[in-house]
């Protein structure tokens, strides 16, 4: 883990977070812990016309975990339930270790957090809005 | 007591000298005399104690027992019998909620503060659900203290059991145990004292706290992993149902039932960690030969030092008393608008270990307010130049998660 | 596999070239590698596992993992969440007892069978006195065998637990783990499997047994002490309780109540004993490099050099199985007239450890009915030499007690 | 622990033993048992006058247990109760490792015990027969 990890761009989503809001009418809503480190994210989406027309997120935790949901809500808005199952899967797949670097670009800024897969401790912090996603997004998509 | 000597004789510091480690409320490092002492036993010693015949079984059994006596002296117990090894405090204290537990019944309370670590929390919601007794929290004040009238308040003649910790695993604090202890007595409970964080700092002596039983962990007191102590005292421990059954715990066995072994060995089933006990010997030794003089004038000088930088860092707020000698060597603070994770985070790649999150007491978390804080804890061991580094890191933190102060 | 080879990778035989080592059924002596193992982790890696988000905890959580894994691969476990670690194989049957045990009601039953160590018997009976279930017992033969009839014959539709050991610590007999853990199943029951005896000394793959759980000890297969295994399937280990409950195995705590952390860390209470795991892992390795072929063959060799040897000795009477194959290395004897104890001391004299006395196995003594035996038993590292010795020994104790012949 | 251990007054008294039968109209009898190692003896006393007039025991045990209960039973009859708890004393003593030589010649042949003192695991073994005798006699002297 390195020094300079905490850089601009996860600092600047963290302390000037876009989506950290609440959306008074979101159709969909789903909450996220981990437990261990106590970050907790209720992430909210509006699906209109077969695309995510809106996307929020609340909640508390280490810049990693919010920052990891402002850019998620970045890409994703705007894209279909299935694009952003896709991206998820990427990401997922990145901390895992285990993606091209061509899918990485896919992920655009949250393809910043490629350096989590090599800091098992904070794994957790940077998947948390992702499975968060995954969970309203599978209900929707079946 | 030079800074240095000590060091040395942790060889975790000699292949990272620049190590600043600050973690010592969960775990400690060991010195050689520990580290060798294991060896020693596996390479003279080794058999399996309490059950052989030979020279070799019987010195791994004078090992063994001459290990309960060294603890049985080092916290003032009246006899070897009353120590029970366990593998941690978390055992220790499983062992006294199962098998005194068993005593318990519908109706009766059992009181503990709202300060104890899970290991001191946990097992006795099980038994309240499991006897249908009561589980009652003493609140402490927003500095950490636990007043005598808030004690007495929460007692009542159907308190069966009080268990408490001699000094908080988050605040530092330390409760008057003696005090408590004799209250409870007077109200007719027993009184439990989880010592985890006490024994490897101060001077513990079960027979003039007067308590009915005392767990601790050799991990934190310089002693291997996988040992850990149950005093209990002997009445008591006499009258209660054995916990884990097998080998070596019993006297009698038929298809029907079985008669136990004699104290201490009712609560010792199967083979015992000999080595870990040995371990745990040399660490004893290692504090005779130092002090717990000394090492508590070290503590206290290194906990002075500490107190003072943490309190000049900006937007640095420690947890509980608002003095040096309440800590007892442990701080647990937050630092506004950056997350304990991202300050451990940092905090790492300068070199400096200190712990983040909830430190295994969620309950004094919620009763304090606050998720999750950072906490850093001395000992002996640790230099004046660890506490520099640790304020010097602290106060970079904002500044590098993008603060403008 | 040369004899001194071996040898010299257990410092114990390199202070003590002369001692004759034939307890290993009781506890098995450890290779430097082992030592060194734990040594290392002391000086290295140590820091309290799951807890630290700096690099040393992070190390100390790795190589603790890591060790998981091995022993998943070791055993052939699905997954390293089938893995507890605990102290011994004592705590191991303890914890399924315990846990598991909650599901049983009044009039179930329980069956293991009159071998079973004393480990294996006691907290199934203290279950069946908790929950009102029945203990019942599966008889062997004057030879140790268990027939498949016999075991049809025990089993009932009211079975709700089964378990036994794989290998008879006093007999030496195997039990046909997979045959009975089969009918086990169709009758409805789980199978709990001791290997305390015979995974160190036979290669055990719990997914070709299908056992549903499987319990041994560290520290009679070359790692150190107070390290112990329970593998459980992960669909049982799922919907089981807690047993030790503290700090590590939860998710969230409330004053009311918890939420336990996921498999396999919710039956993990308290800090763990990383530095054991890590000794285990080392003993899998070398098991690994020596290679099971080798160990079995090796063992077979010396059981049947010693099979031949007591047999040719006098008013020797081997108990159990007449071929030296029956015994898996494990060798229960009396000589008429001597009491085992004297043998002992004997033998002792002599620089041969054994052991003598009921080998927490009462209830198979009173089956067989003899108060007491001596037992020797073999490990891969005992020399054609070592057998020869206690032979030799043997052939002299009666002249020695004062007999004619 | 020594070779030398098991010598002949050892053995003799294991193999020929004096007092091990069963009396049949004892008055006093009492089972001493070691769990750990299965030693097993029941002894049997008559005290007639005073003195005790016969002695005997019966039961299982290794060569230390069976020889020890021979011996004491060779040292207390023909004693007072008072006298035989005072050698009982004696011998525990001895066996503690804390007694004077003049001491254990009162003990005369019980005495060439003395060596088990070294040897922890047979403590047991030799003062078996000794404590089941003063579990017998403090009943009767009390
Ligand atoms: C068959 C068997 N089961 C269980 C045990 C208990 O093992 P431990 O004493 O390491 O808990 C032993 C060894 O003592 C054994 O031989
Ligand atoms: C106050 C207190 N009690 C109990 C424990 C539990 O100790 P262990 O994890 O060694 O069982 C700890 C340490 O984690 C502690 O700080």
């Amino acid at each position: 883990m390195s020094n300079s990890f905490y850089r601009e761009i996860i600092n600047e989503h963290n302390l000037r977070p876009l989506h950290k809001h609440i959306l008074p009418r979101a159709g969909l809503s789903h909450r996220g812990i981990n437990p261990s480190c106590g970050d907790d994210i209720t992430l909210q989406l509006t699906i209109e016309d077969g695309v995510i027309a809106e996307g929020a997120y609340v909640g508390d935790g280490c810049a990693i975990s919010q920052a990891s949901a402002d850019m998620m809500l970045d890409l994703i808005i705007g894209r279909t339930p299935e694009e952003a199952l896709h991206l998820a899967d990427i990401f997922l797949r990145m901390i895992k270790g285990n993606v091209t670097d061509e899918e990485v670009e896919e992920l655009e800024e949250a393809g910043s957090l490629q350096d989590i897969s090599h800091m098992p401790a904070r794994v957790k912090c940077a998947v948390l809005a992702w499975h968060t996603l995954e969970k309203i997004l599978e209900a929707e998509v079946l | 007591m030079a800074d240095l000597n000590i060091r040395e004789d942790f060889p975790i510091f000699r292949d990272n000298p620049s190590l600043v480690y600050l973690d010592n409320a969960a775990t400690t490092q060991k010195p050689s005399c520990v580290i060798e002492a294991v060896r020693h036993f596996y390479e003279c010693d080794n058999a399996n104690p309490l059950r052989g015949l030979y020279d070799l079984a019987q010195r791994a059994t004078a090992v063994y027992e001459e290990s309960r006596e060294a603890v049985a002296g080092f916290i003032g117990a009246a006899s070897p019998e009353e120590i029970v090894f366990t593998r941690n405090a978390s055992e220790s204290l499983n062992l006294v909620a199962y098998s005194y537990g068993t005593f318990l019944r519908e109706g009766d309370e059992i009181l503990i503060s709202v300060m104890e670590h899970h290991s001191n929390l946990i097992p006795w919601q099980q038994l309240a659900a499991r006897s249908g007794a009561v589980l009652k929290f003493i609140e402490c004040g927003i500095d950490g203290k636990i007043t005598e009238e808030a004690f007495r308040q929460a007692l009542s003649p159907r308190t069966k059991i009080v268990s408490m910790t001699q000094i908080s695993n988050v605040l530092g604090i330390r409760n008057d145990i003696k005090t408590f202890a004799r209250l409870a007595h007077e109200a007719g409970a027993v009184f439990v004292c989880d010592g985890a964080q006490s024994v490897p700092h101060i001077p513990v002596d079960v027979q003039d706290l007067n308590v009915d039983f005392l767990a601790f962990s050799g991990h934190k007191m310089l002693a291997p992993m996988g040992i850990g102590v149950l005093y209990g005292k002997k009445v008591l421990l006499e009258k209660m149902p054995p916990f884990l059954t097998g080998g070596e715990m019993i006297e009698y066995v038929t298809r029907e039932g079985a008669t136990w072994a004699e104290l201490p060995h009712k609560f010792e089933a199967g083979t015992v960690n000999a080595a870990g006990a040995v371990g745990l010997k040399a660490a004893i030794e290692y504090y005779q030969i130092v002090g717990f003089d000394a090492i508590q004038k070290r503590e206290e000088e290194l906990s002075e030092l500490a107190f003072d930088a943490l309190s000049k860092i900006p937007h640095l707020h420690i947890m509980g008393g608002s003095t040096a000698k309440e800590h007892n060597g442990i701080f647990s603070f937050s630092l506004d608008g950056v997350h304990p994770h991202d300050i451990a985070e940092i905090l790492n790649a300068d070199g400096v270990c200190i712990r983040a999150g909830h430190h295994c007491a969620q309950v004094l978390m919620q009763h304090m307010k606050v998720p999750s804080t950072v906490r850093a804890s001395i000992a002996f061991y640790n230099r004046d130049e660890d506490i520099l580094r640790l304020a010097q890191s602290l106060s970079t933190v904002r500044r590098r998660m993008g603060y403008v102060e």
